[in-house]
C-alpha cells in the first residue's frame, strides 16, 4: 500500500476547524517562527478513512485470528471495557492537581483507590502505586523503591539477580537503575537451579527478580525457599506479574514472600495491546516500601473522599507525568468489577486448563522440553523439525498462512528452538483443536515438504522481509 | 450465572480436555502449588453483566464534576479531536494486535508506525524517530540517558523554565546513578540563557531546554545549541507538538535529541493517560535510542514492507546492556496521533497552531485589561502565558474552580518567588466568550 | 473556510479537469440547465466544522427529557443492547456499503443476511424469511398484501386487538385497492376469538392477529390457523421477537406468515427508528414474499457462497409487477438483530424473555396492590399488561410523566370503552426499586 | 467461513444478563409455551466478535473502496454524523406520543421539523414529511397523496406515466397503489420522448413520475414543458428526487412545476447504506397535497415549540409506525447543518464535474450512448466490448480484482450492455485517475485477452457464483 505521504496533493485539504471568533493576532518575530509548514500529509477526509482502514485490514489482531503469542497472554478483551473508559475521557488531569482540584476528581480518583485496593489484595500486597505505564516501567519504579529502601537503611547493595529465563525487560530496568546483573543459570527442570542461586547470594544483592509461574510456564515449588534465601541477606524479592493470568485466586505473591511486584494491566486485566502499547504496570509493596512509593500518592479521607498527597519528602519522585495510563486503568477496573472473586479464579483455572490442553495434543508432534504440569502456557522446541532444516520460524510462518498468529518463537532463550503456546482462557476447545490439528499438520510437512514450510508466507501481501537491509539502511522516516 | 467471564469452555468440553490430559480435576493442575503457596485471601465482590457494569461506570463518571472549563495546560491540553481519530484507531485491528513482532500479518501496525515516524521527523525537523515512548516526561528522562550514553559524559544542564513535573521525573530515573544535574533556575518566567550558556562545560552531556517552555514563552535555542556544540554537548529539546504549526522546529535550532507529549495530538485527556512520548534524532545517534524502531525493507519478491529494524538495542535481545528497559510503548495513542495529523493536513496544522495562538493573544489581551492583573513579561509565547495577580494564585485559582472554572496553573508550588502568578492555557476549544466571562470572574475575585 | 464540504478536489486539480472535458467553467456544465428552471431560492445557513457541528446536536439532544423511566412499549421497547452490537454492526464494510449486488465482494453482507434469515425462521418456526422490510407496522400490510396475491381474494379479517398503528398502516396501504377489510373490535384486552372464527369465509384472504396483542394478552391461535385454512384463508401472526424466547412460535400455531419489528432484537429506540421489519413464511410461498431474499449456491471451483435470490419477484426486474415496491430495506438494523441474538445465545435469548415476563408479573402484582387499580383481566402476558385505573388514564399518566415516569400508554385513545385504561410495559431494564417507586407515585397520583 | 451455526456448541454463552432482582414468577400455561427453544447460536463473545469482524472484512465498502455505483451515490458519509445520530439513541418515541409528551421530545422534534423546512427549501416545495422510510416509500407515499388529491377534487384517476429509463420502484410503487402503468419510450437523445409522451397524455392520468437528471444522467430540457403538460390534464408531476445529488442548489424541483417528490437521504444527505439500507425517504408536497400528508404531523407552535398532531381526518393516515427512520434523519439534518448553503451548493458542483471528467476519459474507450454534457453520473455501453465476447458483467467483475467495486450493471435497461459510473464529490481526481486508467486496461484486455475478464474475480475469497442453483434450490435458511 502506498504510504499516506505518497497520497498527498498540494492543497488537498481533509477536517476542517471552526473560524476564528477571535482578531487575528500579530505575527511572531521571525527568530521564532517555523520556515516552512511541516510537511504532513495533503489529503481528504476520505483518503484519511480509506487509507487506515485498509492498512488495518493488513494486521492480524485477537478479534481476527487466535493469537497463541506466549508470555503476552492475548486474550479477548470485553468490547465493554472500551465503553467504560470512554466515560472518562474528558476529565483533565491538571484540574485535579489544582488547589481544590481533587472535589472535580472523585469518580477517576475513587477509581484509582479501589483499582489500587483490589491488585494489593489480588496480589497479596500492602499498597499499590497505579503511575508506571507499563511493565518494565513497573519493573523500574520497583528497583528504583528497593534502591530506596536499601539507601535508607544504609545497605551497600550492587546486584540483582535474575535467572537465565528472564524475561529481558527483567535486567534492564535493574540496569537502568544502576544494578550490575548477576544471571542464574536454569536447572534441567527448567526452573532456576536452586544451588547456583544459593551461592551467587551475597549480601550485596539488592533484588531478586523472579516470574512465576517462569517463562517457561512452570510453577517454581522452590519459590518460597527463594525468598527466605534472599531475605536472609536482606536482599528483596521482585515479582514480575506478567504471568499473573496463571495464578488468580491461586497464589498471591506477597504471602509467598515478594516484597515487590509489578502487574501488567494490558495481560491479565482485559485491556488490549493496540499494537504494542498502551499498556499500565502499577506496582504493589510491602509496607516497608510504603514510604518511597511515588508521588502523587491518593489518600482517602475520614469522609470517604479521596485526596492526593503531591508531597512526600521519601518518595522516589515521579515517574510520571500524572496517575498513569488512567484509560488503561479504567479498563482494567471494569474488567475486575465484572468478573468479580469467581470470574477471576475460573480465568485462571481455564487458563491452565486450555495451556494444558495444547501441550497434551502437541507433544507427539513436538519436542516439550520440561514435560510436566504447565501453567498458562507451554514452551515446545522445533529441534526434532530442525532435523529436516526447518526452523520455529518457518513453522510461525506457516501458521499465518492458516490464519493464525504465530505463537512466540525464541523466547525463552533457555530452549532451543522455542515455540511458546499461551491460549488464554477465552478460547474454546473447539478453536484450540483446529489450532492443534494445524500444528500438526505443520509437522508432518516439516517431514514431507520442509520447503514449503521455508516459503511461507504465500498468503499475504507481502513474503518474508529482509531485515538485515532494514538495519542496514536505516530507513526509518518517509524521504519524499 | 449473571457474571460475565469470557471464558467458553462448556462443561463438557472440560471434561473431555481433562481427559485428555490425563488428570481428574482442575484442581490437579494447580498441584504444583503446595498448600504452603496458596493464596491466603481473595476477597472481592462478586461479578456482574456488562451491563450492570456499565451502570457502575457511568456513576463513577457523573461523580467527576461535570463541565469545568480549563485555562489550564502543564503538559495536557484540551484540544479537539476529529472524530475519525476514534473510529480508526478503534478499528479492532490496530487496538487488539501485539507488537508487530511477525510482520507478515503486522504490517497494518508497521507501516502506520512508519507514517507516524515520518510525521514526527516533519513536524520536529529531525531525520529520526522511534515508533514511541512512554510520556513526554519519561520520554524526557531517556533523552537524558540517551545523551548519557553518546557522549560517555555524566552531567547534565537542565533550563528551571522545563515543566517541573519534567524535572522531577528526570531526577527519579537518575537517582541512582552518578549523574551530576545541574538546575539553572529562570527568572521571572524566562529562561535564564546567560548563565545556561555558562553552565556548559566539556563535562556537560547535554543541555536540557523545553519551548514553548513551562511558562509558555518561545525560545530560539540555535544559539545555545551552538554552544552545546562547541562544548561536545547536545541539546535536547521538549517540545509541544502543537506549537510546531508555527514555531521554529528544534530541528531548525540543531538541537540533537527532540521529545515531548503526544496527547494534544488526538489523544483524549482521560484523566492524565494514556498518551505518548515521541523521540526524534539525528541520525548519527540511532543506535542509541531507546524502544521501538519500525524500518522500510523489501520481501523476497522486491515488495516494500516494513520491520521492527536495530532491535539489538533493545531488552529482549541486548537483556542489560540496552539502550532502555522499554517494551510496551503507547503504540496506539502514536496511532492516534499519527490520524490526527493526517486529517488535519499540512494547512490544518498550522491553521490550528494559528488559533491557539490568537486565543491565547486575545486572552492575554482581555486579562491584562483586569484591574490586579498583569502579563509576567513581554516575550511571544505560543498558547500559554503567565498572570501575576494581586493576591495569592492559589486562594484565587481554588475559588474559581469552584465557580466552574479552572483558571490555570498557580506557580507558588513550583517556583516560590511567583506565588502570585498563573500559568494560562487557551486551546482553539476556548471560545471568545469563555475567556471574556474568565477575566470577568476573575476581576470579582480580586 | 471552516465549513466541511468533503469535496476534495484542489483549485488546480478543478482546472485541469475541466480543461480535459473541454469546458471553461463549472456552470458551464450546467448549461442544460436553463434560466427558466434555475432555482429561484436556496436559503440555508451557512455550514460549520465538524466540532461545532457537535455541539449543535448535543445541545438539541439535551433539550430532550432526560432521565424518563419508560414504562411505555406500543411497538418500541426499552431493551438493553450488548455493546458488542455497536462495536461490530459499526464496522465500516457493512456500514458503507451498498445492497449486495455483486456477490464476490459482498459476502459479507451476504452471509450476515443467511444467517439473519435463518435466526428468523428459527424464532419464528417458519420455513422461509427475507432479508428484511422496513419495520413492523409496513410488513404487516406487506404481509397482508401477499395473503391477497397468494388467495387471488380481496378480503382481510384483522383482529382488533393489533398494534392501532399497523392497523392504520395497513388500511392507508390498502385504501386505493379493492379490498374490504373486517375488523373484530376485542372485548376488555382480549381478542374476540369466536367473532374472528365466524368472520373467515370463503373469500377472506387472510386472518390477521397480533401475539402478544396490543394489550399484551397472550393466545394460541392453533384453532384459529385451522379454522383459517378450513376456509382457503391465511393466518398472519405479528409478533413481538423477545417474547419468542419463552412463547408459543406462530410457526407451532400453524400460522403461514410470520412479521414483527425487530427493534428490540439490538436496536436503540433512536426516538422511532430505523428498526427493521422481519416476515417469515411458508417455503410454498416464497415466490410471493416482497423484499430481497438471500441463498445459497456454489462458485465455480464449488465453494459454497452466498446471493441475492429470486429476483424476479422484485421491483427492478418485474417493475409494475413485481411482489412489492422496496428496494432499500433495513439491512443493517437486521445485522444488528442477528448479532445480537447471536451474542445472547439460545440460552441467553431464552433468560431474556424470562427476565422480561418476570419483572412484568411482578410489577402486575405491585400495581394490583395499588388502591384504586385493577388488572383488566387475568389472561396470561407476556411483558405487557392493562391496568385499570380509578380516573381518567390519560390524566394520570400526563400527570406522572411530569414527574418523570411514562406509566403506560392510555388507551382511550385507540379504544374509546377503556379510558380508564392504560397498557403498562415492563422490560428486564426495570429494576424491582423502579417498579416499586412507580406503584408508589401511582397510588399518589390517584 | 462457517456459518455462525455452524461454529455452535451446545451449552457455550455468550452475552451475559444481569441476575433478576424479582421472584421468578410462576409459569406459562403450556398452550402458550414454545415446545423447544429457539436453535440460536451458542456461541462466546468472542465468537460473536471474530465471526462478524472477518464477516465484515469479505465486504467492499465506500471506507474501504472506490464505490461508483450509478444511481447510488456512494459517496463517503462522515464519520462525525454517526456520533451526531448516536446522542439520539435512548429517546422513546412513544413517550412523546403520550399525553403531554412533547414536552419531553423537544430536542428530537425540533431536529425533525427543522429538517422538514431545509427539505423544503432544498427541493422548492410546500411542505414535507419525514415518514416514508425509503425511496420507494417515499414514492409510494407521494402516490397515495395524489391519490388522496385526486379523489378530494372527484377526478377519475387510472393511470401513471413514467419513462421506460425510470427506476423500477417508480411503477412498482403507482401499482402498490392501484395504478396502471403507461411506459413512455425514451427518444434517441436519451430522455422520455416528448411526443409520445404528450399522445399518452388523458385526463385519465393521476401522475407523471420522472426523475431529472433521470437514469442516464441527463438533464431533460423539457422538464417544464412536461410539467405544464400534464398539469393540463391534472396531473401531478412527481419527482424521484434519488438523483438530487446533481442539482442542489441549481434545480428546484417545485420550482419546474413538480407537485410531490421524495427525497433518498441515504443518497444525498451523508447517510450510509448499511448493506442495503436503513434509508429515509422524506416527501414534500405542495400546498395543495398538504391536507392528506400522513399523520402525525410536526406543528410549531406560537412559542416555538413543536406539537404533534395525531389527527387528521384528511390525512392518508399513518405509512409507518412513528416519525420515520429518526437515526437516519438526525445524520441527514446534521449533514445539511454542517456543508450549509454554499456546501451543499458545491456537491452539487464537483459530483458533476466529477462525472464529466470520467466520462471525457472513457469515451476513448467505451461507447458512450449520449454523447452530451452529463450530470452526476454517466452511462456507457459495453457493446464495442461485446463484439469478443465481453461483457459488461465481466469488466465489473475485473474491477472488482482490482479493488474496485464495480459501477452498475444493466440499468438503466434502455442502454444495452449499460454501465452506469457515478463517482460522487467525495472522490478525488487522483482516485478517478487510477480507476480511469484500470477501465482502460479492461477495455485493452476486452481486445487481447477476453478469456481473462471472464475469468475473473479471481483475487476474492470465492469466484462468480451460481445464481441459477440459488433460485432453484431456494436454500435461504440454515438447515442444520
Ligand atoms: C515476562 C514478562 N515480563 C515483563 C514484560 C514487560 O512488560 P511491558 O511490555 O508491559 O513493559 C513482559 C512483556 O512482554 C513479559 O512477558
Ligand atoms: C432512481 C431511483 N429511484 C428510486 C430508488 C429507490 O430508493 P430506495 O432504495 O431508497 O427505496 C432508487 C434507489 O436505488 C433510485 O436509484
Amino acid at each position: 500500500m502506498k504510504l499516506i505521504y505518497e497520497k498527498s496533493t498540494p492543497g488537498r485539504r481533509g477536517v476542517r476547524l471552526p473560524a476564528s471568533d477571535v482578531p487575528a493576532a500579530g505575527a511572531l518575530p521571525a527568530n521564532l517562527r517555523r520556515a516552512a509548514a511541516a510537511e504532513l500529509p495533503e489529503v481528504s477526509e476520505l483518503d484519511v478513512v480509506r487509507h487506515f482502514t485498509n492498512l488495518s485490514r493488513l494486521n492480524f489482531s485477537v478479534d481476527t485470528n487466535f493469537y497463541p503469542l506466549g508470555s503476552c497472554t492475548m486474550k479477548y478483551n470485553a468490547k465493554v471495557l472500551e465503553n467504560a473508559a470512554a466515560l472518562f475521557a474528558t476529565s483533565h488531569p491538571m484540574v485535579a492537581l489544582l488547589p481544590g482540584g481533587e472535589a472535580s476528581a472523585q469518580g477517576s480518583l475513587n477509581l484509582l483507590f479501589e483499582l489500587e485496593q483490589s491488585l494489593a489484595e489480588i496480589t497479596g500486597m500492602d499498597e499499590v502505586t497505579t503511575q508506571p505505564l507499563a511493565g518494565a516501567h513497573g519493573e523500574m519504579t520497583g528497583i528504583m523503591l528497593i534502591a530506596a529502601y536499601h539507601r535508607a537503611r544504609g545497605n551497600k547493595k550492587k546486584y540483582v539477580v535474575v535467572p537465565d529465563s528472564s524475561h529481558g525487560t527483567n535486567p534492564a530496568s535493574a540496569a537502568m537503575v544502576g544494578y550490575e546483573i548477576i544471571t542464574i543459570p536454569s536447572a534441567p527442570y527448567g526452573d532456576m537451579d536452586i544451588d547456583l542461586f544459593r551461592q551467587a547470594m551475597t549480601d550485596e544483592v539488592a533484588a531478586v527478580m523472579m516470574t512465576c509461574p517462569n517463562t517457561v510456564g512452570l510453577f517454581n515449588p522452590h519459590i518460597a525457599e527463594i525468598c527466605d534465601i534472599a531475605h536472609e541477606h536482606d536482599a528483596l524479592m521482585y515479582y514480575d506479574g506478567a504471568n499473573l493470568n496463571a495464578i488468580l485466586g491461586k497464589v498471591r505473591p506477597g504471602d509467598v514472600g515478594f516484597d515487590v511486584i509489578h502487574v501488567n494491566l494490558h495481560k491479565t486485566f482485559g485491556t488490549p495491546h493496540g499494537g504494542g502499547g498502551p499498556g499500565a504496570g502499577p506496582v504493589g509493596v510491602k509496607k516497608a516500601l510504603i514510604p518511597f512509593l511515588p508521588v502523587p500518592r491518593l489518600v482517602k479521607g475520614n469522609d470517604g473522599s479521596i485526596r492526593i498527597d503531591q508531597d512526600n519528602p521519601r518518595s522516589i519522585g515521579r515517574t510520571a507525568n500524572f496517575f498513569g495510563n488512567f484509560g488503561v486503568m479504567a479498563k482494567a477496573f471494569a474488567y475486575i468489577t465484572m468478573l468479580g472473586r469467581e470470574g477471576l479464579i475460573r480465568v485462571s483455572e481455564q487458563a491452565v486448563l486450555n495451556a494444558n490442553y495444547i501441550m497434551s495434543q502437541l507433544k507427539s508432534h513436538y519436542d516439550l522440553p520440561y514435560d510436566q504440569t504447565c501453567m498458562h502456557e507451554c514452551v515446545f522446541s522445533a529441534s526434532r523439525q530442525l532435523k529436516n532444516g526447518v526452523h520455529a520460524i518457518d513453522i510461525a510462518k506457516y501458521l499465518i498462512d492458516r490464519g493464525y498468529h504465530p505463537p512466540t518463537v525464541y523466547f525463552p532463550l533457555i530452549v532451543k528452538e522455542a515455540i511458546m503456546i499461551e491460549p488464554t482462557e477465552t478460547e474454546s476447545k473447539e478453536t484450540m483443536d483446529e489450532f492443534i490439528a494445524v500444528m500438526k499438520e505443520a509437522a508432518e510437512m516439516a517431514e514431507k515438504d520442509p520447503a514449503a514450510l521455508l516459503a511461507a508466507p504465500v498468503t499475504m501481501p507481502i513474503s518474508r522481509l529482509d531485515e538485515t537491509k532494514a538495519a542496514r539502511e536505516q530507513n526509518v522516516c518517509c524521504g519524499i | 450465572m449473571s457474571q460475565a467471564d469470557y471464558c467458553p469452555n462448556t462443561p463438557a468440553e472440560i471434561k473431555e480436555m481433562l481427559a485428555a490430559i490425563g488428570v481428574a480435576s482442575i484442581q490437579d493442575l494447580f498441584a504444583p502449588i503446595t498448600p504452603r503457596l496458596r493464596a491466603r485471601s481473595f476477597d472481592l465482590p462478586a461479578g456482574m453483566s456488562e451491563f450492570e457494569l456499565l451502570q457502575r461506570m457511568k456513576s463513577l463518571a457523573d461523580s467527576n464534576a461535570q463541565n469545568i472549563i480549563p485555562f489550564v495546560g502543564g503538559g495536557f491540553y484540551d484540544h479537539s479531536i476529529p472524530v475519525v481519530v476514534d473510529h480508526l484507531s478503534g478499528r479492532a485491528e490496530f487496538s487488539t494486535a501485539y507488537t508487530p513482532y511477525q510482520p507478515e500479518c503486522s504490517q497494518g501496525t508497521l507501516q502506520a508506525l512508519f507514517e507516524y515516524q515520518t510525521a514526527i521527523c516533519r513536524l520536529t525537523g529531525m531525520e529520526v524517530a522511534n515508533a514511541s515512548l512512554y510520556d513526554g516526561g519519561t520520554a524526557l528522562a531517556e533523552a537524558a540517558i540517551m545523551a548519557l550514553r553518546v557522549t560517555g559524559r555524566n552531567r547534565l544542564v537542565i533550563d528551571g523554565a522545563v515543566n517541573p513535573f519534567s524535572r522531577e521525573i528526570i531526577r527519579t530515573y537518575l537517582a541512582n546513578l552518578d549523574v551530576e544535574i545541574v538546575e539553572i533556575a529562570p527568572k521571572q518566567g524566562l529562561e535564564d540563557v546567560a548563565r545556561l550558556d555558562a553552565a556548559l562545560d566539556g563535562a556537560t552531556a547535554a543541555v536540557i531546554v523545553q519551548n514553548p517552555n513551562f511558562f509558555g514563552s518561545l525560545n530560539d535555542f540555535t544559539g545555545l545549541a551552538a554552544e552545546a556544540h562547541a562544548n561536545g554537548a547536545l541539546l535536547i529539546a521538549s517540545v509541544y507538538p502543537v506549537s510546531l504549526g508555527m514555531v521554529k522546529s528544534p530541528g531548525e535550532m540543531g538541537a540533537d535529541i527532540v521529545v515531548g507529549d503526544g496527547q494534544s495530538l488526538g489523544n483524549p485527556l482521560s484523566f492524565g493517560g494514556p498518551s505518548f512520548g515521541f523521540i526524534a534524532a539525528s541520525k548519527k545517534y540511532i543506535r542509541n535510542m531507546p524502544g521501538r524502531i519500525v524500518g522500510e525493507t523489501v520481501d523476497r519478491a522486491g515488495r516494500r514492507g516494513f520491520v521492527l529494524t536495530l532491535q539489538a538495542r533493545e531488552q529482549h535481545i541486548k537483556r542489560h546492556k540496552a539502550t532502555s528497559n522499554i517494551c510496551s510503548n503507547q503504540s496506539l495513542c502514536a496511532l492516534r496521533g499519527l490520524i490526527f495529523l493526517a486529517s488535519l493536513g499540512k494547512e490544518g496544522f498550522a491553521e490550528l497552531a494559528r488559533l491557539n495562538y490568537d486565543k491565547a493573544e486575545f486572552a492575554k489581551e482581555a486579562l491584562a485589561a483586569v484591574r490586579g492583573v498583569s502579563v509576567l513579561n513581554g516575550r511571544a509565547t505560543f498558547n500559554e502565558f503567565v498572570i501575576s495577580v494581586s493576591g495569592n494564585a492559589a486562594d484565587i485559582a481554588a475559588r474559581l474552580l469552584k465557580d466552574g472554572i479552572a483558571v490555570g496553573v498557580p506557580l507558588g508550588k513550583y517556583y516560590p518567588d511567583l506565588d502570585n502568578c498563573l500559568v494560562v492555557t487557551v486551546t482553539e476549544k476556548r471560545t471568545k466568550d469563555e475567556i471574556l466571562a474568565f477575566a470577568r470572574k476573575l476581576e470579582g475575585a480580586l
